[in-house]
């Protein structure tokens, strides 16, 4: 293994831990209660039947030993804070401290989403004046933060066409969408009760519009457009493809999850979106904590506010703030309470971190960036598309293929080069996909290692293609059999017998 | 910006190396017609002390140092402070969802973990890696048992939290699965001669909630045997997951959906919150939302994947079980390292001293006022009915730096007026007696 | 290298990161300020010959960069909360979370400490509870928070000793100190102006009272001793070692860095000690954050206490607090303000944490851990003394030395097995000292595996010493050059010219 | 006790293992006599909630959103977030003094950056790992100048902190060391002709500070001038470190002792904070405290070490340069931070708005009173000349939740009523109109 060329990362001593399961022994403690300043009340007696026998294997161990498990178990993970991350798609980008600071003012924190709006005020000024924020960024009327997600956001703007379409006598059978969109679209329109219709790219990697024309009849409800789209192109007939489907009655749903590349640059609103989700845990940085939450509001144009879900927050004359609940054309609650608050907050503090210079900024970076990235990469590996990128940039496995080194392969050997890997097989449109985003957030020092990391193994791919296919090897566990994973799912720990 | 990692030079020199004069080349396939000229309406860019002095402002317009009785979907529950503490480690807080399993073990085994613990709690054989909350999941589980069964209708309780009730409206709606409702007794709980109405050929489920939205816990096996013997399926819906402690665990379920905020998770207007889905081995194949596996590496070694994606939209797009994709995670490891810190003894100790607070508290209303559904045995909430309209005694409360039951006139005028109360192991005596005593006046 | 014995750990990729200096790019902003309300001074005009020029070469950094930068560093640490850390004498116990939690509650970290004793009662109370609660644990009478750290408790312990003598005629000229001291006792003395007399340990590792009643005299001030000393045995005759010095009129000091083997099981004002400090950083759980900060109160017997470094907290009739400052008998200040009040802070939570009950029985567990390693390591590490251990075990190299492995060696070797090592060659008095100090904070998990990594090197040290010799092998960096180091000492990072 | 990590079965199993009937045995090398047989008298264990609850009250009786003038040596700054996300780590927090080079690299190189930093800032070609606190550093520095030129007396300034004067008396009393005291002029600096007549042969240095601690800035060229023709070293001790934004580095000192509190170090009851010297490099091997040094491993790569310990005391025991062992590695981690965040053009920023702040507020106060020592820059400190008794003033303005200046009667009788005034980038207008306001009442 040749590793010269790692000028990134090098091996360092780990820590082993096991499962916390396997710490548990009786009578270890990692917590003490209060003494109860009400009588006891004998629980077994009081429930009856309903009452429980024992808590089975739940781990019984001392504090000591938990900030040893989770801190050991967390020098595992690959993070922003760590180095780039550049998946496509993903919008990994810097998750500023200051923003987990203010989520957890107890003001903020500890507000039961129960309590009085006389004593809420501040809650809620925090979720109108992101709503605002959000809404002049994208050119919309009306705005819901209740979605928990991208795909929830989608959820509820097919919702919203699904209402509206209905109002006006006839929801529609179809929603178009494109061959590169996200999985959650065609996923979405399906819960939504509709009948998904591919739509095919043409040779620049953008909508076909000749062919949408040809597909846009009463039937179709509408479109589920990324734009950029998930090949990093702005859709540059946006203005045909919004007069299409609003020909037709229909309508354009836009999947924001590429905002980062507009921001403060264009607006969806006035390029003829009518409905869009936004995904504050990329566009607006709040953290993605291995997984999630994530928040996705929705904006909307005038025609679709009716429908929002409830309730909807309104400014009363005196300038208090109170939820509406009379709603009567609402699709009716996404989720319980108003969403996942506490991203809320942290977009907002992102937003008054950048202003409108520091938006604008951030979304030229991301675009240099991606860039950048492609200009010194092209050559090394194949660009399907050359249509110019916007904030990321996809790139293909097809010159490595032919010595057997697939897109996984090359991610897997990044990881020895001290990056997480981009975004593989995404989208489907292209074969061995490499979707590169680099976001704002990397400098041009951590840009060039990355290159020169794609150059390195793009050589060894030639030269010695065995060592990428057998990729990572400094990772505390070589790769892992998700074959044999999912053949026989071991899905919880269970004790030995 | 101070977020923005380029001096100028930086950007000039990139721009030369790309071949472009300005910045604005890179945007020119923007329709010209389309690009913003003006500055963005948001506020200036702010110093971070400003940031902070801005979110005090509105943290203070907010109640705090309030005594606090409402519960109703949302628990305030002591965090210990090694919750917070570990999940600010940049390695769990920035990593994406771990999709690359050699640099993402801490997050899988963690969730693994998660995983474990609430097969443990529930009873049942397998949960997945979470869900947006306990309402969204209450209505994928719903979707659920639709795909397992092939029926095409469900009956929810009317005693299950108003909020889920709505959720799951919206997300069956265009599914074609109509609701309807079954009615609770004197007791709080189920209506099961309603309840053996309501279910018909078409049911694919019953969705109960237990503890209900009353505080009342439900006799789950009951409901089960009556929902088994009609061939359709029971989905068990927990809000307050502390109960847990102390409850038996809905094992007769076949798909347990539940709402993890209590463990550890803060209130913090009502989210981000984690749902979390649990089912027997047999349903696997139709849960909704990531699943992280145990496996090997090439040299034998334990490691942890996500599993069984085939389940899930970027595989199956729009035959997926559904089309979630970002969950909750850093939320179900908070859960997690709440679960691990409380652990076998702690969760019963701190459930049986909220059962204590409550039949306390209920026992003082009593002597006062009414304490409805009596007869069934209750958590750490329960419903006080009052002369007074419930608004007006929480105004009441408020002047007294307390925040009263939720009222209950909206959701069930059936009850007049009532309110629903939750006390927890943070309510002291001392706030109790003052509660019962203002609410007396 | 054959490290298939190493079950504590695993190499894994990890970032590298240059200095802060190399990042910096003219222009880059990790901070900015809120606009200035005042009107703005042209500081060269107000300044005039003192205003400077510029700043060098002080990085220009953004924030992601800094977050980076001191992430990357951190994973290069070894630390409690990643696994054992048993250096002996340094009590390298568990910090808990909640201590750090309180400390930065903004009534205490914003306190200012000159801001008036009406709005700093809560401030004074915490000070006023942790001297309640450490003089009932060292059963002495009067005590000051000031001093900063261990040596500078022993300072102000000695200058306590120094003015009491001098109040009654005569400092003195000699400290007796046990050739197992640590160095800052000898170098304490020093400071106070006292001349060193070593002082022999007889063959069970303990003060020889013979040779004590033989070297004391009117000469000598008095003795410091560290109880249970630096070889981890409890002085026996202690009783008789205080007889001895006060019948002479001197007083014994006690160096109280080995107090986690007592709290709550004896106290030195119960066994004849006059004066003595703490190290809260030890005993009472402060962090040590890589080498302070630390609290070193010192505690002492009524006839003492008027020479106490002022101010003194005081409580009046009416239960306030107060600093008294009309102490006309004290030895002075020994630092500014009141000490590093953020460990007084930090230390009363622990003992509220720990209770009685708590306290008692971590006592227990340090002397229990430290037992258990020695009755498992015996035979294959040579034990010098051979009298008991209270919570810490010396052994030495002697039996690897033969084939030349020392101490320092199989240190290094400690660390590949995922250990931070023991103390190296402390104390003198045991040539190629092993220095093992567990704390109560392991788990029998954790001991077996240290137990059986030293066992592992003792074998390796026969079987193939050069392994041991060379260690470490799993680190970032391999073993550092300490001579070159010093021989030509480069202390700071200068711009390439 | 939930932080230890063992079982009753883990500890019979090791009593058994060793050989022992009970714990007692182990601890029969106590004197029976002197075995503590009863429970301490501390307060019985608390749980985590009773512990957060016992500090929010402790500080709840302090003061919290007062408007803050007090300087004098603790400063009020703001502080980025970032810090402490930082330091909270464990792996910076809980780690020991980096004596094992190979896994303490990230503290190492942090030290080595504050060491270059402090070079950089101080105009010194050598800076140490930290100190105490500047009052320690600052008696160690004289220390450090009676080894060098092997003199035995110490001029100081009056105009030094009232408190680093008597630090520096303890520690140099019994090293037949003697202290005379310098005068300040009108205008708040140093008294060169009594400092010329104070100056002997015996002079190994003289310590003055800068800005003092009226907060007027010396001439430190033309005291160093003086005090090298006498052949003594000059020491300059610094308490307001982030005057260093805009004022000349004192480049003529032999020694500099500065506090590094204001370098995003938190007020905190007045610690831990940390002290650090620096010197010219011919000084390096008589400077006390520990030193990092760079050096490379065994395959040539770049590392950091502790270096030059032969200075110290675990080597050199009597005859090593200070007793100092555990010094305040963190806190200069966290200076280390905050510098790296404001860097080379925030640190002038901020030092300007400091010096705007105290320009306007002195200006202020002149229309209604008195400002004393005009005719010398100062930086954000200043003082100020009243009829009542500052004490009094104090009072009043307490009252309107401003804590007002120092009062220097005690300290400097001289002065008559007269307070110093601190303000900083914290101190708003409205902050400082409101005070002007309240003390000419
Ligand atoms: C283009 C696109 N659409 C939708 C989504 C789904 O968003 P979420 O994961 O927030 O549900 C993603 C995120 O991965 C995406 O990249
Ligand atoms: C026995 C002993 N005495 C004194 C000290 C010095 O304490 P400090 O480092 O707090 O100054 C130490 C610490 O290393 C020690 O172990």
């Amino acid at each position: 293994m040749s590793n010269q060329d790692i000028k990134k990362a090098t091996r360092h001593v780990n820590q082993n831990e096991g499962l916390i399961f396997e710490r548990s022994s009786p009578g270890k403690k990692g917590y003490r209660l209060a003494p109860l300043d009400v009588p006891e009340v004998d629980y077994k007696a009081a429930l009856g039947s309903a009452a429980r026998e024992d808590l089975g294997s739940m781990p019984e161990v001392s504090e000591m030993e938990i900030i040893r498990h989770f801190t050991r178990l967390s020098t595992w993970n690959y993070a922003i804070d760590l180095g780039m991350y550049p998946l496509g798609s993903c919008t990994m980008k810097y998750n500023a401290r200051v923003n987990e600071v203010v989520a957890r003012f107890p003001g903020l924190a500890n507000a039961h989403p129960y309590q009085p709006a006389e004593v809420s005020q501040g809650a809620m000024r925090v979720m109108k004046t992101l709503s605002d924020c959000l809404l002049d960024i994208t050119g919309m009327d009306a705005i819901t933060l209740q979605p928990a997600a991208g795909a929830h956001g989608e959820m509820t703007g097919i919702l919203l066409m699904h209402a509206y379409l209905q109002s006006k006598g006839n929801p529609r059978k179809k929603i178009l969408i494109p061959d590169s969109a996200h999985g959650t679209n065609p996923a979405t329109a399906a819960i939504c009760g509709y009948a998904v219709e591919n739509l095919k790219s043409n040779s620049r990697g953008m909508v076909d519009v000749s062919a949408l024309a040809a597909q846009m009849n009463e039937d179709v409800a509408g479109l589920m457009l990324t734009n950029p789209n998930t090949l990093g192109i702005f859709e540059q007939e946006i203005h045909k493809i919004a007069e299409i489907l609003h020909e037709k009655g229909g309508l354009l749903y836009m999947d924001g999850a590429n905002m980062n590349a507009l921001v403060g640059k264009t607006r969806p609103g006035d390029f003829g979106v009518d409905v869009m989700h936004l995904n504050l845990h990329k566009t607006f940085s709040t953290p993605h904590g291995g997984g999630g939450p994530g928040s996705g509001p929705v904006a909307c144009k005038k025609i679709l506010e009716p429908f929002l879900p409830k309730p909807v927050i309104v400014e009363r004359a005196d300038g208090t703030l109170a939820f509406d609940y009379d709603r009567p054309k609402s699709v009716g609650r996404v989720r319980m309470f108003y969403g996942n608050y506490g991203m809320h907050v942290r977009a907002l503090a992102y937003t008054l971190a950048n202003g409108p210079d520091g938006l604008r900024q951030t979304t030229e970076d991301a675009v240099l960036n991606a860039n950048y990235i492609r200009k010194k990469l092209e050559g090394d590996y194949e660009l399907p598309y050359k249509s110019p990128s916007m904030h990321e940039v996809v790139f293909s496995d097809g010159i490595q293929e032919q010595k057997g080194v697939k897109t996984g392969d090359i991610a897997k050997r990044l990881i020895d080069y001290g990056f997480h890997p981009y975004t593989v097989s995404f989208p489907l449109v292209v074969h061995g996909a490499i979707m590169i985003e680099p976001t704002e957030s990397e400098s041009l020092e951590e840009l060039d290692l990355l290159i020169d990391a794609m150059k390195s193994i793009a050589r060894e791919a030639e030269e010695d293609p065995e060592l990428v296919k057998t990729a990572p090897h400094t990772t505390r566990v070589k790769r892992l059999d998700e074959t044999a994973a999912a053949r026989k799912p071991i899905l919880r720990w269970k004790p030995a017998k | 910006m101070r977020y923005l990692p380029k001096s100028p030079a930086d950007r000039a020199q990139m721009l030369r190396e790309i071949g472009c004069k300005s910045i604005d080349d890179l945007f020119a396939p923007i329709p010209a017609e389309y690009r913003l000229n003006r500055d963005l309406k948001v506020p200036r860019q702010m110093a971070e002390s400003e940031i902070i002095d801005y979110f005090h402002e509105q943290a203070s317009n907010n109640a705090a140092g309030y005594a606090l009785f409402l519960g109703a979907g949302a628990y305030h529950h002591y965090r210990p402070v090694v919750i917070d503490a570990m999940i600010s480690r940049g390695e769990f807080l920035t990593s994406y969802t771990p999709y690359q399993a050699e640099i993402a073990q801490g997050t899988l085994q963690a969730i693994f973990e998660f995983q474990t613990m609430i097969c443990e709690l529930t009873g049942m054989e397998v949960a997945n890696a979470s869900m947006y909350d306990g309402s969204t999941g209450a209505a994928e589980a719903m979707l659920m048992a639709v795909r397992i069964t092939g029926r095409k209708a469900a009956v929810v309780a009317r005693s299950v939290h108003p909020e889920y009730r709505e959720v799951m409206h919206t997300y069956t709606q265009h599914q074609g699965l109509p609701i309807t409702e079954c009615a609770y007794l004197e007791n709080g709980r189920v209506d099961m001669a309603d309840l053996e109405k309501k279910i018909t050929d078409d049911t694919a489920c019953v969705l109960i909630q237990s503890p209900n939205f009353f505080g009342t816990i439900e006799d789950v096996a009951a409901v089960a045997d009556l929902v088994h013997k009609k061939g359709a399926l029971l989905i068990v819906s927990i809000a307050e997951a502390l109960s847990l402690g102390i409850v038996k665990p809905p094992v007769e379920a076949d798909i347990v959906s539940m709402e993890t905020q209590s463990y550890g998770v803060p209130l913090g207007y009502g989210g981000p919150y984690a749902g979390v889905l649990a089912t027997k081995e047999k349903f696997m194949r139709q849960i909704p939302g990531r699943l992280v596996g145990e496996t090997k590496d090439k040299d034998g070694k334990r490691g942890f994947v996500l599993t069984l994606s085939t389940r899930e939209q970027h595989i199956r797009r729009e035959k997926a079980t559904s089309n979630i994709c970002t969950n909750q995670a850093l939320i179900a490891t908070m859960a997690t390292i709440y679960l691990t810190i409380y652990g076998r003894e702690g969760l019963k100790e701190l459930a049986q001293q909220n059962l204590a607070k409550a039949t306390y508290a209920s026992g003082e209303f009593a002597k006062k006022g009414k304490v409805l559904f009596a007869g069934a045995p209750r958590f750490n909430e329960f419903v006080v009915q009052t002369k007074d309209d419930p608004q007006a005694i929480n105004k009441r409360l408020l002047e007294k730096k307390m925040i009263g039951g939720f009222p209950l006139n909206w959701h069930y005028p059936e009850l007049g007026n009532a309110s629903l109360w939750c006390c927890t192991e943070l309510n002291s005596k001392e706030q109790i007696d003052a509660a019962v005593q203002a609410v007396g006046q």
